[in-house]
């Protein structure tokens, strides 16, 4: 009989781990947003989980995808609650701010919106990445830019490391797109902007 | 005249079928299923057989028909709707029974039931959506798939060594016994759209006349595995399916 | 085995599937679709030869194959017809996805098995390796299927009448899990009474879910399996595990023989506890107190009787035609309070009562 | 001047602005809104009313049904 | 869950379904067929995109249904070939006859089911309901299946190799059982190395039964599954179940974590495992003592090492993604000397680890 | 000259091929399965393949083809010889393989599996016995059971409106863009059986030329199922059986 | 909770049960003979069960049919030993001559045997049946020469039930036949002749 | 009289008795034996062995391959 033994202590020192929701429209780049961050975790050898919603229900309706990175073996993969939500359009607020824990972040791109985050426990940011991708011509970046913004308020990764994982997860028939997303990020970083703090 | 006096009651000439219900139909934008769907519920309430209807619906897009069309349905195990409405058609005989059918459903798993019933020459009206993928799934490649055509199986086109022929089930089910009425039919066009409910209507009128089993094929696309706009597609469609699969009956006793 | 001639019929002499066939007509059966297979085709035989069509105008229709007669039941059933199919072991297997999506849902029907060895094309001879595939799941997802073990040809009669009303009680899919010998074998059967084939009126009472169209004051009524949200899909998971709670609660049926005294109790089903009824009366002469259990019903099973004796017999030995299957049925509802042990005999050999007496001393005694 | 003059009204929620009546539409009455709906789908609306001569060519090929229409004589 | 970079083989991120195809490819196979359906589509998808045809010569065949498939599948095992397909909940129910053939025909394949909430159509979201069907038989007869239930993308891959070589080295059908999260997600991975496809000539030493031809110094080859007369089918059913004697006394897989001073054990596989050792970790940091031990193989099943832990803790938690099936064989293990509770959620609902914390303590602790 | 004369090792011309073996075959007397068993052995040792063919035998009175002829031999699952048969040839590509099916077999529960291997062009023969009945599991109707003919469930012979018509299932694989041959032969004269033998022959031939599927059609007797002697029973099938499947070629490219 | 209870006490005295097996080719009708035994027990109110080889097996092949009558309720219907064995060709005779209890009987028809029965402990009977029937142009009685021998050594059934039973078994239009048989019956009870005697 | 001279053995223990090649036999050489082999089934046998032609009809049609066939030239 063979047996894999694993016998671990429980840490309690706080490991790094972050728990993230991604949410928006079908064709928003959702998935492969949350792609990116999961292959900048591989950048900086962390363990990283990718968990889309699938099926038909992505046609035409929604689209989300949990993204977790840690410092140490993730054990679930879906989660119920989230340290970050990134909600990108009306349904997705409505299913997921209830689900930030308290204290996280909820970050939501306004277009469209007509009802916005209520909850006074979490840390809610707004960027209005679509309109100003819309505006500047390049709806490719948006979701770059959204990830620009998720990293000046909650650092999990490094620029250099969305960068590395970037180059990993495109085809090298791309890679000339690299400058353009570093910069999107940059902008990113500009447009976000805090409405309320966790107290 | 100006717009709001036109947009009156009394002027109405074309409006969704009482049958189709206002629960939003789950397809893509443009799908062929939606139009399909559409004129089968302008039948049912033109022919006035609203009650005396049970749909089969399959595993394919179309697997949540019942949801827009306010009829009796069931729901069939995947490629097997023929063997169920045989089932439904044999105890109901005064009923009209028909199949709703991708060409997954229809041509690939349940060719043997599809060539059974037929075979048998059940009085039933079997409804065929053929847009040369497996749409529900994300576009696979389908028994009618084009050569060459790309799907999410053949990413690099439909090689016929690997993958065989496209295969044009149709024209098989029209050299068989029992089927009385066999046609082939598309909705891209006003004038398409027209003619398709016709054939359907027949085939429906059929099945209560012991005559056998009618099919309509319905020639369809679909944007979504095909990867492209709706009205691409229909252009797309009539360049390159029609030439396989063309239109109009291939048998009508 | 013999029931009572309650209703003045005739005693007659057949085998276990025209048995079937017989009963199926008189108790109103709608419709059968069947595919043949040994050893089981002169269920269809014998209905073909009846030609029900001309008479209580059932249909009884030659499918292409096992996939289409479950899916042609499937049909059938969803308008609140009394539909049924017959098979045999492999062809059982084919019909494992069409059980499913009855059970999803919720039609009633009766599928009967006449069970021959396996596994693949095996043999014809009788066996009862197919325990696991019913009561456990041969298909997909969280199902159950209410499961009678006839072991006569009288029961074979009985059953398949019961089997329609359970399943229409329950709606859910109800199979008769018969073996080779029950099937041909030639019995005395007092055949149930004709009962009336149900009309249009009536199963829109009895089955007002039923798919018979749409009449203007009725919402459509939809048969399906499919809920994409899983939060629906567990709703209607939890409502067929409510229903499995009280089938297992009503419905369990079992025979219990010369228990009451007994030191060693001996569980079987179908032929298997006729021979081991044998095998008991045997022991009884030698001085050995041994009883018997037979499950009638395999799903719901019997758990509550074994768990009683198990507080009062040295030990249970479990006779199947199989390596054992039922056995695990039988250790689950004694808890480890006493020994099981098992004694089988596969791929088509059926026990002689002196080897099943055997095992019993070896097993159970002699230690 | 048409014979006929026509209207149409459009679901607009239901509509999934696939475009195929804009491209049916014999008289280019039609065109995809800039708005969306709450599903974020740009719907149809008749940008130049006045063409509509209620065809139903629009109606036809819509598979979403989501398109009424209104006709009436014009020279009456 | 990762495995140590032994190849220098790069990380990478991929899906579960992903890691199947590469891993298939790497590890030597010789044809997959299959037939489309989520969540699994991905498996033939990128067997597709990889067209290994052009580099190690692999066979990628999309058949026509899953009764095609498993039937394909047969044809080349047969040939000593490593054959393999895939399936999701619905299609693995097509395939129980051809599964229960390659048992009885003795032929080893690679059978990955990607399970979906259940009965009928269902829907697509993840699930553990095939349980039964895979480890008690879906199909008819008596045969088991070698199962292993992946609990990560590493391990996706790995079993896929690990399969083959059990399914040869025992002649016997083997299941990669996973989930719609397992086959869903994206994880690190390190790819098995690549191994060459069996020429014919080591395939005629390794299977020295499979039909390439019958050379004049041969006998002819023959696979079949059929023995008509029952005493020659008994044979073959004792031969089958000596085998599976041996796989469960050599094969058996678990993994332990936190056991030897555990108070509580929760036994869970596959991605429920993955909850539960979140649960476990919430639970300790409360000053519970939970272990878990998660069966890597399902058939066979470890019970041996619950059997040791039954003699110490104070109770046991099955936990599922259905509606109880898995806690039978916990039960059987521990012989009725702890108190074996279930905590299980359905129709492709993933349990949260607090709700099983708070299940475990109103099931065990709170009483 | 006398017979013992005669009889002598030097005058043989006829004796039963070696790739038949010595166990008696369990066939009914006069059973059309036997006479092609012979000349599928004859072949084989003609063409010298013995070596690089592997026949697929189906579930039929043919299940045991593997004791008769010594080549290897898979024994497939009612109805899926063809893809049996897919699976060896698609990782054999240099042998000969071949499936040797009932008419249940082959045209009723395999139907599926049969039109996709033909419409895949699997480079495979397939020889297709047709004897109008289920043999093996006691005369029932098959799928190309004749109108009227009588079976085990067609006690009054079968009724189209009840049991469909007659399945010309070969006439649908003609049309099949992956199949290269497809011919329709007996057994039941010295003629007919050199015909058959000739066809059989150019099928497996086909098979090594990747020209797609080969089709060998037999049109046979089962004299049990039919409840006539083996004699009457090939004057029946002239007279009832060849007005419906007519001798000859269907396909042949 | 329904319950099929039947609590039985064990009857020692002796029942009258009869376990029979008939063998021969298919085609000799081995299998009609045993349902005629089976009407004629149903007949005498005996509980009865008729249990044939079934299958391929049959065909071309042999035959075979155990015939159990009984006064109670019959459990096992396949047997390891029978009392009676009634073989009418030589693999039958090989077949079941060992299964015959000790001071049972086994009759056989000698047409076409070159080994013979050797068994001292059991009662053998010979009745050459197949040859008067051929001799006599009556092929089709038989089996009914056969039973008559029977019911001369083993008068398990009356002659009348044997008749009752088999106008039950026969369709109304061959009721004509029923003189042909009895007279058969009667042949039967002069052509049997006993070998030898259990010791 | 025939150019040819034949004579056939026939596999007593292997012959069913079906008659085919006794109906097949274009010089009526072949019959069905009164005696029956160990499976009870009468044999074909020459019944006029001088008729016999060797054309190997018999043992063409004959689905049992019981029958060997030797010819020699009847003019030598
Ligand atoms: C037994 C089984 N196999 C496979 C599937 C997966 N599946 C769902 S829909 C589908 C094909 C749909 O294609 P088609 O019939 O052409 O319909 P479309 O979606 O294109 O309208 C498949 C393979 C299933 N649900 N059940
Ligand atoms: C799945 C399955 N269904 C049914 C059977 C029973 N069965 C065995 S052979 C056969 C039909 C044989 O008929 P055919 O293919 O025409 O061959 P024949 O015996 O006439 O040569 C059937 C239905 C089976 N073995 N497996
Ligand atoms: S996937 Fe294709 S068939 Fe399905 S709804 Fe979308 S467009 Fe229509
Ligand atoms: S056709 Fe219908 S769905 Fe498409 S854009 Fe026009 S109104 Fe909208
Ligand atoms: S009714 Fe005719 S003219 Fe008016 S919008 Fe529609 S298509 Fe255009
Ligand atoms: S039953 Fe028919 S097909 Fe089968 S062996 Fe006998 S004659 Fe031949
Ligand atoms: S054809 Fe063959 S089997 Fe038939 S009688 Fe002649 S020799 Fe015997
Ligand atoms: S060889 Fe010709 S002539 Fe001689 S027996 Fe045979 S068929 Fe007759
Ligand atoms: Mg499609
Ligand atoms: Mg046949």
């Amino acid at each position: 009989m063979q047996i894999l033994l694993r016998q671990r202590s429980i840490k309690l020192q706080i490991i790094m781990t972050e728990e993230i929701i991604i949410a928006g429209f079908g064709g928003q780049g959702v998935l492969s947003m949350g792609k990116i961050l999961a292959y900048s975790g591989l950048m900086q050898d962390q363990e990283v989980s990718w968990m889309p919603s699938y099926g038909p229900e992505q046609r035409g309706g929604t689209a989300n995808v949990t993204v977790i990175l840690s410092d140490e073996r993730i054990s679930s993969p879906v989660l119920n609650s989230y340290d970050t939500a990134i909600v990108l359009n009306q349904p997705s607020l409505e299913r997921f701010e209830s689900k930030v824990k308290p204290g996280g972040t909820l970050i939501y791109d306004g277009n469209g919106f007509h009802k916005f985050p209520t909850r006074k426990d979490i840390n809610v940011y707004r960027i209005d990445a679509t309109e100003y991708a819309y505006a500047n011509n390049s709806a490719k970046t948006m979701n770059m830019i959204i990830l620009g913004g998720l990293l000046k308020v909650r650092p999990i990764v490094t620029i250099e490391n969305v960068l590395k994982g970037l180059k990993k997860s495109l085809p090298e028939r791309h890679h000339h797109l690299l400058g353009m997303n570093e910069k999107a990020l940059l902008i990113g970083e500009e447009l976000i902007k805090q409405e309320n703090v966790a107290q | 005249m100006n717009i709001a006096d036109i947009i009156n009651p009394a002027n109405l000439v074309y409006e969704k079928t009482k049958v189709m219900n206002d629960t939003p139909m789950h397809y893509c934008p443009g799908c062929s299923h939606g139009v399909v769907h559409k004129i089968v519920g302008e039948i049912i309430e033109e022919m006035g057989i609203q009650d005396k209807t049970i749909g089969v619906a399959p595993v394919g897009c179309a697997v949540f028909a019942y949801k827009y069309l306010d009829i009796d349905w069931q729901q069939a195990a995947h490629g097997r709707a023929p063997a169920v409405a045989t089932g439904i058609k044999r105890l109901l005989p005064d009923r009209y029974v028909f199949t709703y059918q991708g060409d997954g459903d229809l041509a690939a798993i349940g060719t043997a039931e599809t060539i059974h019933a037929c075979n048998r020459g059940e009085n039933i009206a079997i409804i065929f959506i053929n847009n040369g993928i497996y749409g529900m799934t994300g576009g696979q490649m389908a028994p009618t798939t084009l050569k060459g055509m790309k799907s999410s199986t053949s990413p690099n086109g439909r090689e016929i060594p690997l993958a065989g022929h496209p295969l044009n089930i149709t024209e098989l089910l029209a050299k068989l016994d029992g089927t009385c009425y066999v046609t082939r039919q598309a909705v891209h066009t006003v004038a398409a759209v027209k003619k398709c409910k016709r054939a359907i209507q027949k085939a429906l009128e059929n099945s209560m006349e012991n005559k056998g089993t009618s099919i309509v094929e319905v020639v369809s696309t679909c944007s979504s595995g095909w990867k492209m706009t709706p009205a691409d597609s229909n252009d797309w469609m009539v360049e390159n399916m029609f030439p396989v699969y063309p239109m109009g009956d291939l048998k009508n006793i | 085995m013999n029931k009572a001639n309650q209703n003045n019929e005739e005693v007659r002499l057949m085998k276990g599937n025209e048995a079937i066939a017989h009963a199926a007509i008189r108790c109103g059966c709608d419709g059968y679709f069947g595919y043949p297979i040994t050893p089981q085709s002169e269920i269809m035989e014998t209905l073909m030869e009846l030609e029900p069509w001309n008479t209580t105008g059932m249909v009884v229709l030659q499918a292409e194959s096992e996939t289409a007669s479950i899916n042609m039941v499937y049909g059938a059933a969803g308008c609140g017809k009394k539909a049924m199919t017959s098979s045999s072991s492999p062809g059982v297997s084919l019909m494992q996805e069409g059980i499913s999506y009855m059970a999803g849902s919720e039609l009633p029907c009766v599928i009967v098995n006449v069970m021959r060895g396996g596994p693949g094309l095996g043999t014809i001879q009788p066996s009862q390796a197919d325990y696991f595939q019913t009561v456990k799941g041969g298909g997909h997802g969280d199902y159950k299927m209410i499961t009678l073990a006839p072991a006569s040809v009288q029961e074979m009669a009985d059953h398949t009448v019961l089997a329609f009303d359970l399943a229409f009680k329950y709606r859910t899919p109800a199979m008769v899990l018969a073996d080779g010998i029950i099937g041909q074998m030639m019995e005395k059967v007092v055949l149930p009474p004709f009962t009336p084939r149900w009309t249009e009126e009536e199963i829109r009472k009895i089955s007002p879910w039923s798919t018979l169209g749409k009449r203007p004051q009725d919402k459509p009524n939809v048969i399906t399996s499919l809920a994409l949200q899983a939060e629906e899909m567990e709703e209607i998971n939890m409502r067929l595990q409510a229903r499995y709670r009280e089938i297992e609660k009503t419905e369990v049926l079992y025979e219990e023989i010369n228990c009451e005294d007994a030191d060693y109790i001996i569980v079987a089903f179908g032929t298997t506890a006729r021979v081991c009824q044998k095998t008991m009366e045997i022991a009884r002469a030698e001085g050995l107190k041994v009883g018997l259990i037979r499950p009638i019903t395999l799903y719901p099973f019997p758990k509550d009787i074994l768990k009683h004796y198990a507080a009062k017999v040295k030990g249970m030995l479990t006779v199947e035609m199989n390596a054992g299957q039922m056995v695990e049925d039988v250790r689950l509802s004694t808890c480890g309070k006493i020994p099981v042990e098992f004694y089988g005999r596969m791929g088509g050999i059926v026990p002689s009562p002196d080897e099943v007496l055997n095992a019993l001393k070896s097993k159970l005694i002699e230690i | 001047m048409a014979k006929f003059k026509g209207a149409v009204v459009v679901n607009t929620e239901r509509c999934k602005g696939c475009d195929l009546c804009v491209v049916a539409c014999p008289y280019d009455v039609l065109a995809l809104s800039k708005d969306a709906n709450s599903k974020g789908l740009n719907f149809s609306y008749m940008s130049t009313p006045d063409n509509c001569i209620g065809c139903m060519a629009c109606a036809t090929v819509c598979p979403d049904a989501c398109i009424t229409v209104y006709k009436v004589r014009n020279d009456l």
